[in-house]
Parts: C-alpha cells; sequence; structure tokens
C-alpha cells in the first residue's frame, strides 16, 4: 500500500530575536523593572531602566506559560549581568499574565498596549489598535496613555496574528513576507468573502487552485482581514493620533490597507511595536515600585 | 471487471481500484494546488501497486471536492463525478452491508447519511462553521502544541469532562489556550476537545435521525479519541470500517462498477 | 444564620430536580414548568401547584439541532435539551407566557416531543403600553384559570386567589427589601448571592422560600462582608443565570449592585395590587411590570427604569449581557449603552453562549474595570 | 459525464404583464419620496400592517413597507454590506433581522435606495409610523428606527398593534374577545392618525380600501393555484416579483387591479401550455424568503429540470386562503358584501388578517407542515427546499419542526442555511455542492451547462 508522507514546512512560524540598549547602564539606575507580556501566539519581556527600554526578548508562547515566562525574561536580560531576582519590580500583562511566577501584579494588555503606545509614540496618541495573535483591540486613550474606552473583537479570530499565520503556511510565504507579497498586485482583488479562519483558508485555498497568483489571494485575504478590523475601529470611533501595535502592525499588507480604508495614517513606529504590552506593563511596574516605596 | 475511484478531497487524495468487487490497491497523498496533478500521481502509485495500467480499467468514477478536476482529462480521464454523499454511500455499502447510518469526517467537513442498501434516503453536512471537522482537531493539536495524531490517544487517558463550546474553530483554540493559562492538563483538554467535536458531529447526525449500524468513515475516523464520545453522545456503537479514509474512493469504484446504479 | 441562609438558596438551585421530586412526594400535588416570568403563578399557587421555572443547566444543547435551528438562543435550546434529556420528567404540566419567540420554540418542541400530560400556551399581550391591554389579558386569564381548574380538578376560589396573590406579593416584598441593602457602600450581599436568592425563587415553594428570606432580613443589617470591592456594577440584560461567570468577575475584586434581568430585579419590582376583580389585578400587574423588551414600544420604558436603578444603587459601571441571537435586548444595546452614559454609567456589552470562554471574557472584564478606576494612582 | 436523458421541451414565453409590474414598483417607491412635493403623507410600516386604515386619511397618502425595502437593499449586495456596517459600526449585534439592519443601515448612511439600483442621498423620514407586532422584531424595528431619527433631530410618531394573540380554525368562528382587542386598538389608532396628521379621517376610503386589500389577497391565491397544472406556468423566482405588490400595496385599487389582469395572463398560458421552465421534470417548493443576493441558484437548478414551483411564503405571505371541509386547500373567497361602516371594516379587516396562512406557524408548527404538505399534494411537488434563514426569525421560527412533519409525510426534505439580507451568511458554493448532492441523490442529472 503507498502513503505519501508528510512534510510540514513551518512558513507561520516567525524568528524569535533578543536586544539591549547599549548605550544605557542599568547599574548607574535607581529603579530597574520588567514587563512579561505572555500573549496567546508570542510572549514578550522588556527590561526598563529608570523608566527607559534597556532590554527585551520576543519568543513564541510555550504550552506552559511560567515556563515561557521565565525563558523570555531570562533571555531579554542575556548577558546584561542582570538576573530576575535583581528586578525591582514585574508586572505580567496578556493572556499568560496571571501565570508570570516572579512578577507582583498583573495589568491587563488593554491598559498596558496603551501605556506603551503612549512611550513608543508619545503623548499625541489617541486611537491603539493592537492586532494580538487571537485578540483585536481598538482602544481610545488619553495623553497619558489611559484607557477610556475600548473593544476586543468577537469569538472570532479572523483578522488577527493567527489567521495570518494558517494563511502564510497555505501560501508557503514566511509569516514576515506575507504583507509585502499582498501588496504586489497592481488591482486589488474581492476580499474573501468569509471570515471564519478555517473557512477564508478553504476560499483562499480554492482560488489559489483557480490559478489566481499567491500575490491576488493574499491581496484578496488580507483585504478581507482590513475590513474586519475597521468594523471594529468603526465600533469605538476612531481619533487622531492612531497607532497599531503588535505584531500585525508590521505587515504593511494590513496596515496600508486599513490607512486606506479609515482615509487615516498610523504614526510610524521608533521601536517594535510588538513590545508596547510588556514596555507598558514594564512602565506600570515601575509606577508600582516607586508607589511602594513611598517615592510618589 | 476492473474500475477505478479516485477521491480528490480538501487534504488528500485518494484511490481505490477494484477488480470484481475485490480491491486490489489502495493509495493516498497530500493534495497540492494542481488537484489533476496530485490526483494524477496518487492514481500512478495506485495503478504501479496493483500492477496494472490505465487501459486496464474500464471506468473511473471520481469524487470530492475536486473532482470535476479530473472528469475526462488525461491521464485519468474519469467517465464521470458522483458527490461525496452519493459515493460514502455505496461505499459504505461495499465495506458494511448492514449500514443504516454513515458518519464521514472528513478535513473541512462532517457529514451525516441515512442510507437504505447503498442508497441515500437523507443527509445532513455542516454548514458555515468547521468546527466538528478534521482542520478543528488539527488546529486544536497546533494550539496544544501536541502531534494530531497524539492527540486521539492523549484524550483517552483523561477522566475529566470540561465543557467547551467549539461553535468556532478559533474560538475554541482561545479557549484551548485559556485552558492551557489555567493549568488544565494536555489530557483533559485534548478530552474536552474531541468531547465538543463529538457533540458538534452527533448534533448535526441527530437532524437525520440515528438507526444502527451506525458507521463512521473518513480521515477523523482514524481517530481514536473520536469514537468514545461519539458513541456516548449517540448512545450507540459506532463501526469502524477498515481503511475508513477510503470509503469515498472505494464507493466511486463500485458506482464505476454498476454504471446503471 | 445569614451565611446559611446563601448556602440554602444555593443547594436549592443545585438540587432543583430533587427537591421538585419530594415536594411532590410530599403534598401529592402537581408541579408545571414554566419558561416565562409572564407566567402568573399567582393562579397556580392558588391552585396548589408548585410552578418552577425552566433555566439553564450550561451543558451545550447538542440533542435539540432536531427541533430548534441553532440561530435561536442558546436559553431556549438549553431549556430544551434538559427536557429531552429527561431532566424535568417529573413534570405534570408545562406552560409558557408569551414572550420572545425563541421561548415559544422550547414550548412547542416540549409539547410535541417529550411526554407531558399538559400543555398551555399564554397569549400574554404585547401591546402592554396600549388601554386595551388589561381587560384583554383580564380574559386570557379567565381561560387560563378555566384550563388550571380542569387540569387539577379543583374550582379556584377567589380566597385561593387572594393565597396566590399574598405568597407572591410577600416573596416579591422581601426579595426587593434584601435588594436594599445592596445600596450599602460596601454593599451586605454579592451580586452572586443576590442571584442565588432570586433564581431559587423560581425553583421552590416560595411559602418555604419567604420562610427563610424572613430569617435573613433579620440579621443582614449587620453583616460585615469581608472583601475588599471598590467598584460597584450593575449587571443588564437577558435571561442570565450564568453562576460562574458572577462569580468569577466578583473575585476580580467588583461587586454587582444591581441588575436588571428576569432573573433578577425585574422578577420580583412589581406586585400584584388588590382589586375587587382579582383576576383584573393579576393582569394588571404583569401589564405593568418591569416589561421584557419583546412589549416594551413603542417608548424604552425598560432603559429608563435600568438608568433609575443605575442611580439609585450608584454604579461606576454596567455589563450590559447578550445572550446571542436574543434580539429583544440585541436590538435595545445602543439606546441602553446611550442613556446610560447619559447619567456617567459606562458599559461594555458582552455576548453570552451556553458556556460562556471565561479565558477570552475575564480580558474584556479586567480591562472594563481597569478603566473605571483608571488605574489613577499609576499616571 | 454519462449517457444525458432526454426530456420533453415546453415552449416558454415571459410573461406579458411584466412591465406593469416593473412600473407600480418603481412608481411606488418615488411616490414616496416625493410624496411632500404633492403635498402628500407619508408614512412607514411592515408589509402586514394594517395599510388600509391610513388609507382613510386620503388619497394622497404614501408609504413605505420595511420588509420590501429591507429586500432590494440586500439585493444590490455592495450597499447592503455598507448597511451591515453601519448598524455594527452603531453597536448592533449582526445577528439581528438582516431587513431591520439593511433598513437602519440606509438611515444611518442617510442614503435611499431606488427599486433600479439608484442610491439617492438622504434617507426620507416618514411623518408618522404604522406598524404592527408579529415577531419579536416588528414593533421594536421601528421604535430604533424612531430613536435613529430622533438623533437626527427628527420627531416620529409611532403607533404599533399588536395582533398576538394566536392563530383562529378554519372551522370555527374567531373568538371575539381576540378579534375585539386588535379592533379596538385599531378604532384608538385612527383616532391617533387624526391627532398626528391633524386630518379628518375618511370612513368611506377605510371601506374601499378593506375591500381592495381582501381582493388582492384573494386574487393572488387563485394565480397561485394556477401554478398547480404542468407544466408550472410561472416559476418562483418570476413569483418573487409579482407576490411583493401586495407586500407594499395590498390595499390599493391597482393592486388588486394588477394581480386580476395577471391571472387572466397565467390562465391564458395555461391553456396554451406555456411552461415558466422548458424542461421541468422536477417539481419543488421552497420555504421563507430566499438570500436575495443569489436569486441565480434558481437557475442552477433548472440545469437538472428543477423547477420551483413557489412556496407557502409567496403563496401566504399576501395570499389568503382556507381549508375546505374536505381537505382541500383553496383560495379564501372575500365576503359576499363590501363593509360600510367603520367598525364593519375593522371587524371585517382584522377577521380576514388573522388568517394569514404564513401567521399560523408562529404558534402552531402543525399547521404550516400541514399546509405544507397540502402544496405537495396539490402542486404536484416532488421535493421541499427548507431555507434556514438566519435573517428572519420570524418565518424561520419552528422551521426544524416542519422538516421533521414534512419528512413523515414521506416528501424528501433538503434544508439549507442562509440569509435573505446579509450575503455573509449565505455560502454559494457550498450550497450549491449541497444541492447537488441532494438532485444526485433524487436520481437526477445535468442536463444542459
Amino acid at each position: 500500500m503507498a502513503q505519501a508522507e508528510i512534510k510540514t514546512q513551518e512558513y507561520w512560524r516567525w524568528p524569535e530575536y533578543r536586544m539591549t540598549v547599549l548605550d544605557r547602564d542599568w547599574q548607574k539606575a535607581n529603579v530597574i523593572t520588567a514587563g512579561v507580556d505572555i500573549g496567546s501566539v508570542g510572549s514578550k519581556a522588556a527590561v526598563l531602566v529608570d523608566g527607559e527600554l534597556y532590554s527585551y526578548a520576543v519568543q513564541r508562547t510555550g504550552g506552559v506559560s511560567e515556563q515561557t515566562a521565565i525563558n523570555v525574561a531570562s533571555w531579554a536580560l542575556e548577558g546584561t549581568g542582570l538576573e530576575i531576582g535583581k528586578l525591582h519590580y514585574v508586572v505580567g500583562t496578556g493572556y499568560g499574565r496571571v501565570n508570570v511566577p516572579f512578577a507582583k501584579r498583573s495589568i491587563t494588555e488593554i491598559a498596558c498596549h496603551a501605556r506603551g503606545a503612549n512611550y513608543i509614540y508619545g503623548p499625541t496618541v489617541r486611537t491603539v489598535l493592537d492586532i494580538g495573535g487571537q485578540d483585536c483591540k481598538a482602544i481610545r486613550c488619553d495623553e497619558k496613555g489611559k484607557v477610556l474606552s475600548f473593544l476586543m473583537n468577537d469569538k472570532c479570530a479572523a483578522g488577527t496574528g493567527r489567521g495570518l499565520e494558517v494563511f502564510a503556511d497555505l501560501i508557503s510565504v514566511p509569516i514576515q513576507e506575507v504583507g509585502k507579497v499582498s501588496l504586489s498586485v497592481d488591482q486589488e482583488p474581492p476580499p474573501v468573502s468569509n471570515t471564519c479562519v478555517i473557512f477564508a483558508k478553504a476560499e483562499s485555498l480554492a482560488l489559489l487552485r483557480q490559478g489566481w497568483s499567491k500575490e491576488k489571494v493574499a491581496a484578496a485575504y488580507h483585504a478581507a482581514m482590513a475590513d474586519r478590523i475597521v468594523d471594529l475601529l468603526t465600533r469605538v470611533g476612531i481619533e487622531k493620533d492612531f497607532v497599531i501595535t503588535g505584531g500585525v502592525a508590521k505587515n504593511m499588507g494590513v496596515v496600508q490597507r486599513l490607512e486606506r480604508i479609515l482615509k487615516i495614517k498610523a504614526l510610524e513606529p521608533k521601536m517594535d511595536p510588538i513590545l508596547a504590552g510588556a514596555l507598558g506593563a514594564g512602565l506600570f511596574a515601575k509606577a508600582l515600585y516607586e508607589k511602594e516605596t513611598g517615592q510618589r | 471487471m476492473i474500475t477505478a475511484g479516485v477521491d480528490v478531497g480538501a487534504k488528500f487524495a485518494k484511490v481505490v481500484i477494484l477488480r470484481d468487487g475485490q480491491v486490489i490497491a489502495r493509495a493516498k497523498a497530500l493534495v497540492g494546488l494542481d488537484l489533476l496533478k496530485s490526483a494524477s500521481d496518487v492514481f500512478e502509485t495506485a495503478l504501479k501497486d496493483a500492477g496494472i495500467s490505465r487501459s486496464d480499467i474500464q471506468r473511473v468514477v471520481a469524487t470530492g471536492m475536486g473532482g470535476n478536476a479530473i472528469l475526462q482529462k488525461p491521464p485519468i480521464n474519469a467517465d464521470q463525478v458522483v458527490s461525496v454523499v452519493v459515493a460514502g454511500a455505496a461505499g459504505v455499502y461495499h465495506a458494511v452491508p448492514t449500514a443504516k447510518t454513515v458518519i464521514d469526517v472528513g478535513a473541512e467537513e462532517g457529514r451525516g447519511i441515512k442510507v437504505e442498501g447503498g442508497k441515500v434516503r437523507d443527509f445532513v453536512i455542516n454548514e458555515r462553521c468547521a468546527a466538528g471537522a478534521g482542520t478543528f482537531i488539527e488546529a486544536m493539536a497546533r494550539a496544544l502544541e501536541v502531534k494530531v495524531e497524539d492527540l486521539g490517544p492523549l484524550s483517552l487517558k483523561s477522566m475529566n469532562t470540561i465543557p467547551m463550546n467549539a461553535q468556532c474553530c478559533v474560538f475554541a483554540e482561545s479557549e484551548v489556550v485559556s485552558l492551557i493559562h489555567s493549568k488544565i492538563s494536555k489530557e483533559d483538554i485534548s478530552r474536552a476537545i474531541h468531547d465538543a467535536i463529538a457533540g458538534r458531529i452527533s448534533s448535526m447526525v441527530l437532524r437525520i435521525g440515528v438507526e444502527k449500524d451506525v458507521v463512521l468513515i473518513g480521515g477523523c475516523a482514524l481517530n481514536p479519541g473520536f469514537i468514545p464520545p461519539l458513541e456516548k453522545e449517540l448512545h450507540t456503537s459506532i463501526i469502524v470500517p477498515e481503511f475508513p479514509e477510503y470509503i469515498g474512493a472505494l464507493g466511486a469504484a463500485v458506482i464505476a462498477a454498476n454504471p446503471l446504479r | 444564620m445569614i451565611d446559611e441562609a446563601f448556602t440554602q438558596f444555593r443547594e436549592w438551585i443545585d438540587n432543583r430536580h430533587e427537591y421538585a421530586k419530594a415536594w411532590k412526594e410530599k403534598t401529592g400535588n402537581k408541579v408545571a414548568g414554566y419558561f416565562c416570568t409572564y407566567v402568573p403563578e399567582e393562579i397556580l399557587y392558588a391552585a396548589d401547584t408548585l410552578p418552577v421555572r425552566v433555566l439553564g443547566s450550561h451543558d451545550p444543547p447538542t440533542v435539540t439541532e432536531p427541533y430548534i435551528f441553532a440561530m435561536y438562543c442558546h436559553f431556549c435550546r438549553d431549556c430544551l435539551a434538559q427536557g429531552l434529556r429527561g431532566k424535568f420528567n417529573y413534570l405534570d404540566g408545562i406552560i409558557e407566557g408569551q414572550s420572545c419567540i425563541h421561548l415559544r420554540q422550547a414550548f412547542n418542541a416540549w409539547r410535541l416531543h417529550i411526554p407531558i400530560d399538559y400543555a398551555y400556551y399564554i397569549y400574554v399581550p404585547h401591546g402592554i403600553q396600549t388601554r386595551r391591554a388589561i381587560p384583554y389579558f383580564r380574559e386570557e386569564l379567565a381561560q387560563f384559570k378555566q384550563s388550571i381548574e380542569k387540569w387539577t380538578s379543583k374550582s379556584i376560589t377567589n380566597q385561593d386567589l387572594d393565597r396566590g396573590i399574598q405568597v407572591l406579593n410577600r416573596n416579591r416584598e422581601l426579595m426587593r427589601k434584601v435588594t436594599e441593602y445592596r445600596k450599602a457602600d460596601p454593599p451586605k450581599l454579592t451580586g452572586l448571592e443576590a442571584m442565588e436568592m432570586t433564581l431559587s425563587s423560581q425553583m421552590v415553594d416560595k411559602n418555604e422560600h419567604n420562610r427563610l428570606l424572613e430569617q435573613l432580613l433579620q440579621e443582614l443589617p449587620n453583616r460585615k462582608l469581608d472583601r475588599q470591592s471598590n467598584i460597584r456594577l450593575m449587571i443588564i440584560g437577558s435571561e442570565d443565570d450564568d453562576r460562574v461567570f458572577m462569580k468569577n468577575v466578583e473575585n476580580l475584586g467588583a461587586t454587582f449592585v444591581v441588575d436588571e434581568h428576569c432573573t433578577g430585579t425585574r422578577y420580583y419590582w412589581d406586585n400584584v395590587e388588590p382589586q375587587e376583580d382579582r383576576l383584573t389585578a393579576i393582569a394588571t400587574r404583569y401589564v405593568n411590570r418591569v416589561p421584557c423588551p419583546s412589549k416594551d414600544w413603542p417608548e424604552l420604558t425598560r432603559i429608563q427604569h435600568a438608568v433609575n436603578l443605575a442611580k439609585e444603587y450608584n454604579v461606576n459601571g454596567a455589563l450590559i449581557i447578550q445572550n446571542k441571537f436574543c434580539d429583544p435586548h440585541g436590538i435595545e444595546i445602543p439606546p441602553l449603552k446611550d442613556a446610560l452614559s447619559k447619567v456617567g454609567v459606562q458599559t461594555y456589552p458582552l455576548e453570552f453562549d451556553v458556556t460562556v470562554p471565561w479565558g477570552q471574557f475575564r480580558t474584556r472584564v479586567e480591562a472594563f474595570l481597569e478603566t473605571l478606576t483608571g488605574l489613577e494612582e499609576l499616571f | 459525464m454519462a449517457s444525458r436523458v432526454e426530456v420533453k421541451e415546453y415552449p416558454t414565453e415571459p410573461l406579458k404583464c411584466w412591465e406593469q409590474a416593473k412600473n407600480l414598483r418603481k412608481n411606488y417607491y418615488e411616490d414616496y419620496l416625493h410624496a411632500h412635493e404633492k403635498g402628500g403623507v407619508r408614512w412607514a410600516g411592515g408589509a402586514w400592517s394594517f395599510s388600509s386604515i391610513p388609507a382613510g386619511l386620503g388619497e394622497d397618502v404614501y408609504c413605505i413597507t420595511g420588509e420590501p425595502y429591507g429586500a432590494t437593499v440586500a439585493f444590490f449586495k455592495d450597499f447592503a454590506s455598507k448597511c451591515h456596517d453601519a448598524t455594527e459600526a452603531a453597536g448592533f449585534p449582526r445577528t439581528l433581522c438582516s431587513y431591520m439592519r439593511n433598513y437602519w443601515g440606509s438611515i444611518l448612511l442617510d442614503k435611499y435606495i431606488l427599486t433600479d439600483g439608484t442610491v439617492v442621498d438622504g434617507y426620507p423620514p416618514p411623518d408618522f409610523i404604522w406598524q404592527d407586532h408579529i415577531c419579536c422584531s416588528h414593533a421594536k424595528w421601528y421604535q430604533l428606527v424612531r430613536w435613529l431619527e430622533k438623533k437626527r433631530g427628527k420627531e416620529v410618531p409611532m403607533y404599533s398593534v399588536d395582533v398576538s394573540v394566536g392563530y383562529p380554525s378554519d372551522f370555527a368562528p374567531e373568538e371575539d374577545y381576540k378579534v375585539n382587542y386588535i379592533v379596538e386598538q385599531l378604532s384608538d389608532g385612527i383616532e391617533w392618525l387624526e391627532k398626528v396628521t391633524g386630518r379628518n379621517y375618511n370612513d368611506s376610503l377605510l371601506c374601499d380600501a378593506v375591500w381592495n386589500e381582501m381582493k388582492a389577497t384573494s386574487v393572488w391565491a387563485e394565480v397561485c393555484a394556477l401554478n398547480q397544472g404542468v407544466p408550472a406556468p410561472l416559476d418562483e423566482k418570476t413569483m418573487y416579483s409579482l407576490y411583493v405588490m401586495g407586500t407594499l400595496m395590498k390595499h390599493r385599487p391597482e393592486c388588486a387591479a394588477f394581480y386580476e389582469t395577471l391571472r387572466d395572463e397565467v390562465k391564458d398560458r395555461i391553456r396554451r401550455g406555456i411552461a415558466a421552465v422548458s424542461n421541468e421534470r422536477f417539481r419543488v417548493i421552497t420555504d421563507t424568503q430566499p438570500p436575495w443576493g443569489f436569486l441565480k441558484i434558481f437557475r442552477e437548478m433548472e440545469k437538472y429540470g428543477v423547477v420551483s414551483v413557489g412556496s407557502l411564503y409567496t403563496y401566504g405571505l399576501i395570499g389568503m386562503w382556507q381549508y375546505q371541509p374536505d381537505g382541500k386547500w383553496i383560495p379564501r373567497p372575500i365576503p359576499p358584501k363590501k363593509p360600510q361602516t367603520r367598525e364593519e371594516a375593522l371587524q371585517t379587516i382584522v377577521r380576514w388578517t388573522m388568517h394569514k396562512p404564513e401567521w399560523a406557524h408562529f404558534y402552531q408548527p402543525e399547521l404550516k407542515t400541514k399546509m405544507m404538505d397540502s402544496i405537495v399534494k396539490q402542486w404536484k411537488v416532488n421535493a421541499v427546499l427548507l431555507h434556514y434563514n438566519r435573517g428572519c426569525e420570524g418565518l424561520s421560527v419552528h422551521i426544524a419542526e416542519n422538516r421533521l412533519g414534512l419528512i413523515d409525510t414521506g416528501i424528501p426534505v433538503f434544508p439549507f442555511e442562509g440569509n435573505m439580507g446579509d450575503e455573509r451568511d449565505f455560502d454559494l458554493s457550498g450550497t450549491m455542492s449541497r444541492l447537488t448532492a441532494f438532485f444526485e441523490s433524487m436520481g437526477l442529472r445535468k442536463l444542459k451547462e
């Protein structure tokens, strides 16, 4: 009996990375805090010295969030001479926020993304769109990065990072590339009609088999994704300045389509927007530490 | 008389070659973007396996999502296309003649078919939501970070039931993630996943009514974790024929052998 | 005593079926299931029949597919599923008082597919804002009373009706008294406790429920809840008996201080005002009560009532619960949001299904609580 | 494909009164739009509202009924999806009635669409709302129209009639206290109409309107009864453009007149053996509103020689029927004499309306199953296609029970999910492949590409 064996090349798997800001020295700092953002797909740790980003790491969330938390935090500290024990205060956020063993407190990614966006993009930010692995959040905030109101996508992951991963796999294009690929069409095809991740995949597959190019299908998929996200944004109401955080913020295919539909430009990120949640948590950690030690 | 059935499914293409009612070859492979090519390759393998050539085969009947792609197209030159429902019924009649109810769970579709002597009396196919289909299991396996084939066995180790809402596949996936984060064991989560999918399938099949014998076919029939909860939901024992994923192709081959059906 | 009382409420809910069966044993009388709070229980109590409301089990209703298309709310499917699974096989009758067409399907499927001696549908008018509703409903009630008399083969006298009215009014008064103590800061009881009080009252003999409420009320004033909670929440919307959700939310440090649900205050907010013609008195109560949105037109009176509650109970924010596919409540979400925000009450909408995905909802609710407190001290 | 079966081809030809139908619809929407320019009054309400009552306000009273408007929107998918986005942005759940969402969306976008797809800027608000409450959404729908208009600074008075008194038997007199409950609301309504319009009410116009309505709804049933002929002179896709007149203006004289012309033409088609579908060989009926954006499924069906001869929906949403003692289901004959007074008119129209065939299943699924079974037998139907319509809880209510009931009668049943007004809930390719599988299991083959 013949049986072809199954190869799985993981186009959805994005690279994990870390970095240290060399021109900063934690030895000279009064307050060393960290924010650990355990998302449903990616986990991020940001270490802050006196409220400035010092080092960070981004990796995929594992099955056991405690372990993931320890791994990502340790990796962020790698080679800095710092260790988890030396951190003054750690705040956990994201899906697994309550499972960060060394965090003194957990705060939702909603509050953290608003605060983090305020740090990354400055006080003019009023609307934050965070496109995460399985959730999509539209947040309205004030000049301090305090949340005024927010909305999350309904119980459907269409228009989230997870959907993109499934799609990248389908058209065998690395996840970091799909956005770019989707833009390389001379004319925008109609969006895939289906929002359910599985059916959108099936629909895209059918299109590919009808002879559509990868680019064209990618465009159709991204367009549908953008439509979904716009629905959410219009519900919460969009006000300038508008920024996008989370992993998908790096997907030009989604971002440019959003900007086209909304007729509003998203601010250029000064640093990796996937860090917004962890940064916000780190900043809250600083505030909490100062509160605890009576410095505020 | 030699006939062949080719089932071009959403994930796999399957071929069955029949000589006077006896299966002489089976083959399957993942389908790529080019349906005709994928199907033809599997077809070739099956021919080799049977030690015959296309000209030895009187009739070829195609079925499955991509069946039309090989209709009267070389090298297979299928003579006819029949729907998965009709093929499934015919295949089950050949494999388990006593069957009254057929449950067919493939990659993207779940189906329930009421059969009488190989004829379709009524059927139901899952509509817009893919929960309750093979892809669902795959997505869950990825969320749990276990191999798809391990998920079923894992679930059998669990003693606990956790209600899980499987309306939407990815929604369920998020539930899985939150279960992971709330320290539920992989065994229990796998169990919850299979209970949920069994719930979806059975509630669909109940529409057409469940009459013994109940036969489970399609790729998901290979998943052991799926059968106990399904039997529990439907209050009946379930028969899984040999090579359940080939039943559609078998049915097509059977229909090819009896063109007057 | 207080904790015993609340434990008793909880146990009544957890053992609802055992309770009803035992009651039947003990009294030899009939037990009637009902779906909607528009069923005039006064008349059933007058006939010494125990009305028990069919409420959620929160098991996925996997057996209802053949009878109810899944675009109808999970609650009506959950109700039917329990019937089909034999959970209510002790019922002598099943009754529906007209409200939404979702529950109407649960009733009809029950009538058609579950063996039961007696099934009755009361055409409770929808036009409660018209002046014609009360006299019309009085006629419907007369027919219902007749039918019940035939079924229980005992005639219902004015004294019987007074007895029925008295026990229900008493139950309503007592539950309203308990609710008063939710105004206190911190409140004297949690939202979960309040919910369990109401749910149990829809399941057990109200005479017994009243006795327990009376005892509870003696000590409640002196109760100190030892839980620090700084956020006063309101919960509003469709039928809601999801105790797990209440517990989880209150574990996050908020307290539900009032609700607007037919499984909450809406059930006991209005009494029957005595009149010479008892049926007119009852009809008047059900026509003028705080309405289900399905009957609340052309004016949006329920929303005004919800706004008043929000003010009286001094709430910081409100969760708007919509059972997926519940049209009457779904339609009112935007005006309700509007009206509440006008009095400074922020809201967050949540779509409920038969099981609530706490993992997902937790983030929404926690973030909502954070926006209410604003994490002020951290900015 | 294996050998094709040769089938007899019937002669076919387009309907002569087609243009007349088109114009009636076109004018209807434009009359509403321009009512004020002619000094007229315009009102909004449902297709089932007692439209003959406002007719007593004068000859220059124009209305727009909500469901047909929602369907018109649905027919133009791009505009429909803009409407859905607008209502969801406003915070309404997407699971609500899709006609209602199309209608609200049109208001939120402040755009008005005509039958030919022309989108006019500025949604014309009605002078008053005259509605009845039949499902959970009907009065709520217009209550929210009112709320939306108020946000735009326009006060729209609303009156809605409660008809939720159940469904009377064909073989016993209606219960007076139920009839009177509705009649009293209507007479209160007349006073209300006078108050909000400042006009004097004309009872003889009311009597005319009631008479027109009974004629129109009875004659439409006669037209449908003619479709019992083999080959069917009309197919359902065509009937959709014809029954709609009754949903727009059942109380108007031109409606009754049009149905009489149509009836005579269809009789003539029967005499000459003219078929709607030339290769008719398998007759089906459907149920509930179709997914309006996808009427091509009917053309696909024709490739298999399948013709839909109608549905309880097309026959009985507007058409009035009744059972004879012998069990035959026939067009409901209109009363012997025209009502002369307000009281007579109200009594007559209420008793008439209570018997709407499509009203029965709201309370008793068994009655709908019985009517569908009568259609199957009297119209010689081979199978029933049930549209589980996510867009309309009112007409889909109890539909699963109807499926079970029909299966018991031995007729093959094919249920499919969709939505009359929201294309996101309808999967064309999936539905077609399931439908094909069904036809195959019925022994049918594709006759033409």
